[in-house]
């Protein structure tokens, strides 16, 4: 029988290493793995990456992770949002190093990662400070950059619901990030609120199919908490 | 002399959005445009985070904290409305399929260069989040912003300073002076002035002619 | 108000060119849109390039209109299917062109096409014979080569359930090509056999939302029939 | 000499499939092999028109035209079972989250080449279908095909004379005289023989060394 569900926090955050990438699903507070970026805060795994749309928020989730001076690399969208204050001091201290990408960009390029795409090409930054360094090539009379796939070791996710096969239901906008993430990552892990029998999810409403899911567990409150 | 307030700045940007459109607004004064589209004339207003067809802010009693939109606002669904990831949200926007994405500007050049994301090339750390996906793929792209800045430096300029989000790309600019649409080949030009507002005074404001038709 | 919901054939292929490139739904009878195909018959559309997984069956649908003499060429991936006689025809006599394309090679450059990506890089062909005039890269020591976007002008597809803003519903394996041809036309024309009200749709089961929709005919009979 | 017949081929390559595999069968022989894996050791069979946990062929009174297979042959679906559309479908077989593809071959070749697509360069028409999606995608290839033609050639060679499907990526190799690993620069391994098929007759039949541990 098949079943991702594990029965502990130390069971879902087993054999994460140090050194890994980790991808950190949600966008807000909305499809935000709180309870599992504890886990990993309790866990230990230290000199990781860490790819999220935002750099963290005060000094819990995220933002503790850095400012236990776990995170040796950073790469999101958006760093600088109200309250990333741990992240701007790490950053100003020259203890951190980020990567900014634009945010259809980082999404696309873990969909690639998921997909066996290595590369592809993207209008998006095209002449801009954030093509420095980057191929740029002409297709039909417009400039295009090329950018690489974004696989990671690890990817930590929320959805709403899942079952033992880990197929996973998302909750209005909790999708975000989530479903791709999933693709991109060697070893997923999901917290949900809820948990179906086997058959109960409707598969015309399944985003992702538990092929990409290796570990679920389930949370008393997900993010955000209602 | 009465330029345009916020509100009327968001509220003549509106007026221009016909029924119909995908329309993405930028978190700040670009997201203010919805409230001025009567929920009679159907726009479908697209969240980079994934929610195609988003309605007004929830009343007290339907807040739903798992439905947000870019700004991490609560917002409403629609009637019609549905959920995408952001892979797929983003292949809408870089696609071509949005119609209209409005945005804020520190600058917009005569050669429809905008910028809006980073204030100098030495600032390492800013944030660009979804701007140069809808700036380099939305099908026309306005800017909504002040015509100077507070120190009264001029926004329409015939070439950007600052550092780029995408080039040659903004086809209008809403400022509290008027309405200027931006044309290749010619740069901007006069749609409109706020009451009062002469073109002699818009031009001293800009750093780029002022074309009229 | 928004309706793309249309009343007749003729107003769901008013406009389609002579010259057009067509994205033609469906994988075997499933989320085939024989109704359109018979719209596209009718209209008098010719010199079309043909986008389908298959070359058509018997004398009907997609192997009638090449039967017609109305299709230059055929993009697909399993040109040989049991009764492609039409076109095996055709080729012969070296009065249609083709190109074979590998099945997800044809489904990814049609996404792409959708997704803004001119170009992206795939391991699936390099070293064999369809690799011949396409760009080879390798990435971290494997080979890839470079496969372009294939956009359209036209797609023809079935869907289950559409309301009036195009949102579509697919029903099991119905999705299949449909909803990556919806994003990959400039003119996406749905057939449906259920037509519900605004609003009536579960947002968390439409898979193409309208956006990708100019036009949605209701059938009477979907395929296959059921 | 008892070769094994079609069956008893698919039978062998089941036995092989652990519980939670994700596995994608193609057209054909391949198959047949789910027949041959009970149902209550879990394998999740995927199909490239975007089924996930495809079950057995359907009763005639739950028979659904909808629901069919890669061979356009109607299927059920199974609980955990989830539909997507061809792109991620593919996705799923490109990005290396199958676990096992199983094709039919023409020629294997003892570096892992396979050639199951075109028998002649100068077919201008051959159908490719998903075959070199799967044979550059999976994470496991295995080939299930007769030791030789009809006309007796061998199909286990140093070097496919047929156009290639995929460079490199075999793993197994299931025929009628048995069961051959490819492994990189050895070859062909032999895992397992038929009832009575000796070594010396196999090789007799294979155009490549068959190496034995």
């Amino acid at each position: 029988m098949i079943n991702k569900i594990v029965q502990s926090m130390a069971e879902a955050m087993e054999g994460i290493k140090d050194g890994s990438t980790v991808l950190i699903g949600g966008f807000g507070s909305v499809g935000q793995p709180d309870a599992l970026i504890e886990g990993l805060i309790e866990q230990g795994a230290k000199d990781l990456t860490c790819v999220a749309n935002n750099a963290g928020t005060g000094h819990v989730g995220l933002a503790r992770l850095m400012e236990l001076g776990r995170v040796r690399k950073i790469i999101c969208s958006f760093p600088r949002s109200a309250g990333s204050v741990v992240f701007e001091e790490l950053y100003k201290a020259g203890k951190i190093e980020l990567e900014i990408v634009p945010q259809g960009t980082m999404a696309e390029r873990m969909r690639a990662a998921g997909a066996g795409i290595p590369a592809f090409f993207t209008a998006t930054g095209a002449g801009t400070l954030l093509a420095r360094g980057k191929e740029a090539r002409e297709f039909d009379g417009r400039e295009y950059i090329m950018e690489r796939s974004l696989p990671a070791d690890v990817a930590l996710i929320e959805a709403w619901e899942a079952d033992r096969w880990g197929n996973l239901i998302y909750k209005d906008s909790g999708r975000n990030f989530n479903p791709v993430m999933a693709m991109a990552a060697t070893l997923t892990i999901a917290q949900v609120q809820h948990i179906g029998e086997l058959g109960t999810l409707d598969p015309e409403k399944i985003v992702t199919p538990g092929v990409y899911v290796n570990r679920v567990l389930q949370v008393d409150r997900g993010a955000p908490w209602v | 002399m009465q330029p345009f307030s916020r509100p009327q700045m968001a509220a003549r940007a509106a007026q221009d959005i016909p029924e119909g459109w995908v329309v993405n607004l930028g978190i700040g004064m670009p997201t203010a445009i919805a409230d001025h589209v009567p929920l009679d004339r159907e726009v479908i207003f697209q969240s980079e985070n994934g929610v195609i067809g988003m309605g007004p802010a929830p009343n007290a009693n339907e807040a739903n904290p798992w439905l947000i939109n870019a700004g991490k606002a609560m917002v409403t669904l629609r009637p019609g409305g549905s959920y995408v990831h952001h892979s797929d949200s983003f292949a809408m926007i870089r696609g071509g399929h949005i119609d209209l994405c409005v945005l804020g500007g520190f600058e917009v050049a005569a050669n429809g260069d905008l910028a809006n994301w980073a204030t100098s090339e030495n600032d390492t750390a800013p944030a660009v989040g979804g701007a140069m996906d809808l700036g380099a793929g939305a099908k026309r792209l306005w800017v909504i912003m002040d015509h100077t800045t507070k120190d009264g430096r001029p926004k329409l300029v015939d070439q950007c300073g600052y550092p780029l989000t995408a080039l040659g790309t903004v086809n209008r600019v809403y400022t509290n002076l008027g309405v200027f649409d931006v044309v290749k080949g010619t740069g901007f030009i006069v749609v409109d002035l706020a009451p009062g507002v002469t073109l002699e005074y818009a031009q001293s404001q800009s750093a780029s002619k002022l074309h009229t038709l």
